[in-house]
């Protein structure tokens, strides 16, 4: 098994396209974006399914890579994140196939 | 005042009563939101199609090209006077006034179609272009906000992941406007022969799919209202009240000036008065993230809408037979 | 009997036969959980506005409120009945057993669908007002279950993260209680006239939604048995086909005594023995999350409900043509 | 030529040109997935139990049961015709090569759908049992396709996690011929009197569900192209173009040898030439999981399904026209 | 980066709301909730669309904090698994914007 | 608190089916797949609600177990993954209550 990173990015639904250009850009190999139903943050909940204007959904991306494609990552997500709402956290994992990421 | 309280006791008033009753209430009921979405491509792909039909009955007028052009110009003046008038009677800062500023100019379809039904209720025609004019008011509202948001400081390099157009292509073919036109054209191109046999589905069901729907958005309004009601001040939540009818005002002298009838008359003031609460939230996501959907959505759906659909249609008809009147 | 295999040959039971199959055969297709959840909603709306009109048409009588009455006793009562049972035959421990009865005591809407259909096929006649017994009994069975469970050792404080009050929303607003509950008063304001406009969704439709819907039953229902079967001894799964059998005896007593006619009586006598797939088992994750849904579901969906669209509904009716004569 | 036009100009095919001018157009409007897949299982119920309706009325004869059989040799053959195609003048591998080759052999319901409407539109007649064709035709491509695709090296034991017969349940028992299958027995059972009550459901609403499907078809179809294109060289486009004429001319040959009428006939040619975009894809990515579906997928949907719902049904209709004259 | 704490909560979808009183109660700046599509434990299978009575459905919620707050959150949320089924994992996470968490 | 591996799995929904046996097969207690809305991966993009095929769908598996499990059940998931495509990454968490893993 061999370390990489793991990249963890909450953001508004509407914005994920703008995260994923930063991930290609950057030479990740992949991400993977799941939807979120719920959640809480600033004082404030909000609900995919009692939410008519599907403007508060969010999104999580996660993305793994090796450390110096997600160090690069992060410089960018941190503008993007300047902007947008959400949170990013960068974890430690192992992986089968390094040569993948 | 019998037409206010027929349209009142219509059903889909009742069911809109129902899901803002239930949600104040703290019911955990929901519409899946897949379910609701897909209701929402119907309504819009059959108020196109009924518009297009009806269109290509008529030859296309000088009086309804500038109906039309009256449309755009009424959603580009629109933001600017509720910009106005929410910094000078609100707290809202700049990015907050002129996010909610773009959800007046532009318009809500679902009001649309109930004034729609009321006029027709009120034993009034209207036209099929206005379906156009309807799409048409979307999305210059979102371009006088903008403008107005950016004002003064703004980033001099585009955040990063952003690509050149993709706002212009999010706000210019969202899938409101797309099915709208789309549908439009269609019906037109289709004409009554055409559609014949997709009438059953796009005709026959409209009433009542809009309860449902109507269900689901006073769900969304009511949530909203009693999640967010308290970053409301009383000036912001009388904004949403008055705001409309500021509006219908300015609407109503339009159609004076162009001598509408009263049928046509009554939805473009009702356009006007309408806030949008579907295609500008998302919008405002990517143009003004910073905004607060907490303060324009409990706006526009959990006050103004719920004001337009109840109190406000009974006056824009009212208001639109007095100035045809005096126009014509 | 020949309404019974023109009932069992109906394409809804066909439907419900096909998902059941194709489950036990281990077919991987399936009915989005957002797309099924949108037809149980137009379902319950469609059923609410029907009783409701016809509410309309009749003033509320005595009569109507000793049927209600009775179906809000008969739901208190069926869970400790069923709890006796699965406790004396059964090896289910308090908390499986109580989840259990509570299922038992509350009712299917679906159930009770198709025996209006079946009732209507007979030839007979059924009131509007059944609905609302329907809805008031959905909910009292659940009270019961929980002083069933919680006799003895109990917990002295809340569990962390729970809030007073919570239990009785979830179960008292639940979706299916606010929309036949709403729509039923909808139906009554709006009265025949007012809902003309929605009848083509709401009456047109119904037959073939619920045959979408059956469908899915079917599927679920056969992976249901397919998975947990191995969990249910004999005695249990004889407890799904007895007692509807029980329940529908006590209801024939009441349908007697209170001299309902044939129709309104299969009606109550078929809610109580019609068990419940849906609201119990999301009020039970919340109120005793320790039972397991593969006990109670898989009995209520996998054993009781099939038996009850097939085999009991023409007892049920036959059983109330027996007691109206009886009674009147 | 007057049925080619009005075809093109049918709500159906102006809605999918809409769809998939918006995905050109990089629209991000989209219909959400439950919801497609809810309408989808609804279109296959309708076709199905329409089928087992027309079925029910005559009796099976030896020249339906040719039909049948007919439809399933076709299907095992035209893989092996794709595949060599494929590997003649394409640089697909022989995996890519037989993935592709498998949804050219099977079929896809809405091209089928589509061309009962035109030969309908034309005037002619089409019999039931067509649908069951249509089911049977669905499976044997694949079967033809591993067995091209595993010719040579082939890994001796099952994957990890891989359950003997799990492909075969997958293929067999797969939503679109469980769901064909079982409504056209259903409606075969409960005949025309049967399914009445579901009518306004079933057939009623069934173009405006047609164009509302088309809709995102067109956008899955538009979006398959924009993103895929770039993986197809020209000689992979063109087997799209060409390869549903091959299929059709073979097909053709059939209808000549059994004396099909025209209408049943164009219906066979347009199955032959189809290529699957849901069910095929969906067992490849658990047999031949290295295939590419930008490869596979952009081809059948975003290039023959196009052309067949154009210009391929008017030839199909008119192939059919020249075979049953020159056979019958 | 700086360092924080990731729980990741698997609970019944019907005991999501209870939860997420428990990270407010506690402090947490924000939670977010993904939606589960099928699952295994207990010697049981579920999936989402093949229950029509959705009871079996589960939720994942995720939520970055401090570890003060992370500790204090796991105790309220032993209690509450005491009772509902689930799962609860804490991991090390590094963020970029300290002072949002 | 307790040591524990968490595996997450980003495979093909349609194999979702297949590493669930793996999981069930090697001892691990539980599994929970999440839906994916989109993704990125090999110069491509997905998502859900524009491919009608849904063929292109992915899950995220997230299993927890102990060492000697999520050993077995990586060695078995190389050859799952060795015909699918699809992402696993093994990280450490820690867990409440030992005994259910
Ligand atoms: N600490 C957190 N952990 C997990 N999700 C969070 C956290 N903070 C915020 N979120 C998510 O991000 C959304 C916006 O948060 P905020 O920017 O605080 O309004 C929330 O609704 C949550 O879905
Ligand atoms: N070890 C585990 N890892 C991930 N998810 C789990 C685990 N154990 C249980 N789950 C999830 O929690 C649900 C209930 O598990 P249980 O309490 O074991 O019946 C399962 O259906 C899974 O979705
Ligand atoms: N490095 C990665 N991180 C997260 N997800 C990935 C990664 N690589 C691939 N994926 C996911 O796996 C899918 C298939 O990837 P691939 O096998 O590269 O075509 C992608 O569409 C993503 O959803
Ligand atoms: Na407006
Ligand atoms: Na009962
Ligand atoms: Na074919």
């Amino acid at each position: 098994m061999y370390q990489r990173k793991r990249i963890e990015l909450i953001i508004e639904k509407m914005a994920h396209k703008r995260a994923g250009r930063i991930f290609e850009s950057c030479g990740m190999t992949g991400y993977t974006v799941l939807p979120a139903l719920a959640g809480y943050g600033g004082g404030n909940r909000w609900s995919r399914d009692t939410d008519i204007s599907a403007s508060r959904d969010m999104v999580v991306i996660i993305s793994i890579g090796d450390v110096a494609r997600v160090t690069e990552t992060m410089t960018q997500l941190e503008d993007l994140l300047g902007e947008h709402i959400g949170v990013v956290t960068v974890s430690d994992v192992e992986v089968l196939r390094p040569d993948r990421f | 005042m019998d037409v206010a309280i027929s349209t009142l006791l219509s059903p889909i008033i009742l069911f809109f009563a129902l899901g803002m009753g239930a949600a104040l209430l703290r019911s955990q009921m929901s519409v899946p939101e897949a379910f609701a979405k897909g209701l929402a491509l119907y309504l819009m792909m059959a108020i196109g199609l009924k518009g297009g039909v009806e269109m290509s009955k008529n030859p296309l007028t000088v009086e309804v090209m500038l109906v039309l052009l009256a449309g755009v110009v009424l959603s580009f003046i629109v933001p600017a006077i509720s910009y106005f008038f929410l910094r000078v009677t609100t707290k809202l800062d700049q990015t907050n006034a002129a996010a909610t500023a773009a959800h007046y100019g532009s318009i809500s379809i679902v009001t649309f179609v109930a004034a729609t039904e009321a006029v027709r209720m009120s034993g009034l025609d209207s036209s099929g272009h206005m379906v156009a004019v309807a799409a048409l008011m979307e999305t210059p509202a979102i371009v006088t906000a903008l403008f107005l948001a950016n004002r003064g400081a703004k980033r001099e390099t585009p955040v990063a992941g952003s690509e050149r157009g993709e706002l212009i292509r999010e706000v210019a073919l969202n899938a409101s406007i797309v099915v709208l036109v789309g549908a439009l054209i269609i019906g037109w191109i289709a004409g009554e022969e055409g559609t014949a046999r997709v009438e059953p589905f796009f005709v026959g069901l409209f009433q009542g799919v809009l309860c449902l729907f109507l269900l689901d958005m006073g769900l969304s309004a009511g949530r909203g209202l009693r999640q967010g009601w308290r970053e409301l001040s009383a000036a912001t939540i009388g904004f949403g009240l008055y705001m409309p009818l500021v509006s219908a005002a300015l609407a109503a002298i339009v159609v004076m000036m162009l001598g509408m009838d009263t049928g046509d008359g009554a939805l473009l003031i009702t356009l006007a008065a309408s806030a949008s609460y579907i295609a500008v939230p998302a919008a405002m996501r990517l143009a003004l993230p910073k905004a607060k959907p907490s303060i324009y959505l409990t706006l526009s759906l959990g006050v103004t809408f719920p004001f337009n659909v109840t109190l406000g249609i009974p006056i824009y008809i009212y208001l639109a037979g007095l100035m045809s009147g005096a126009g014509g």
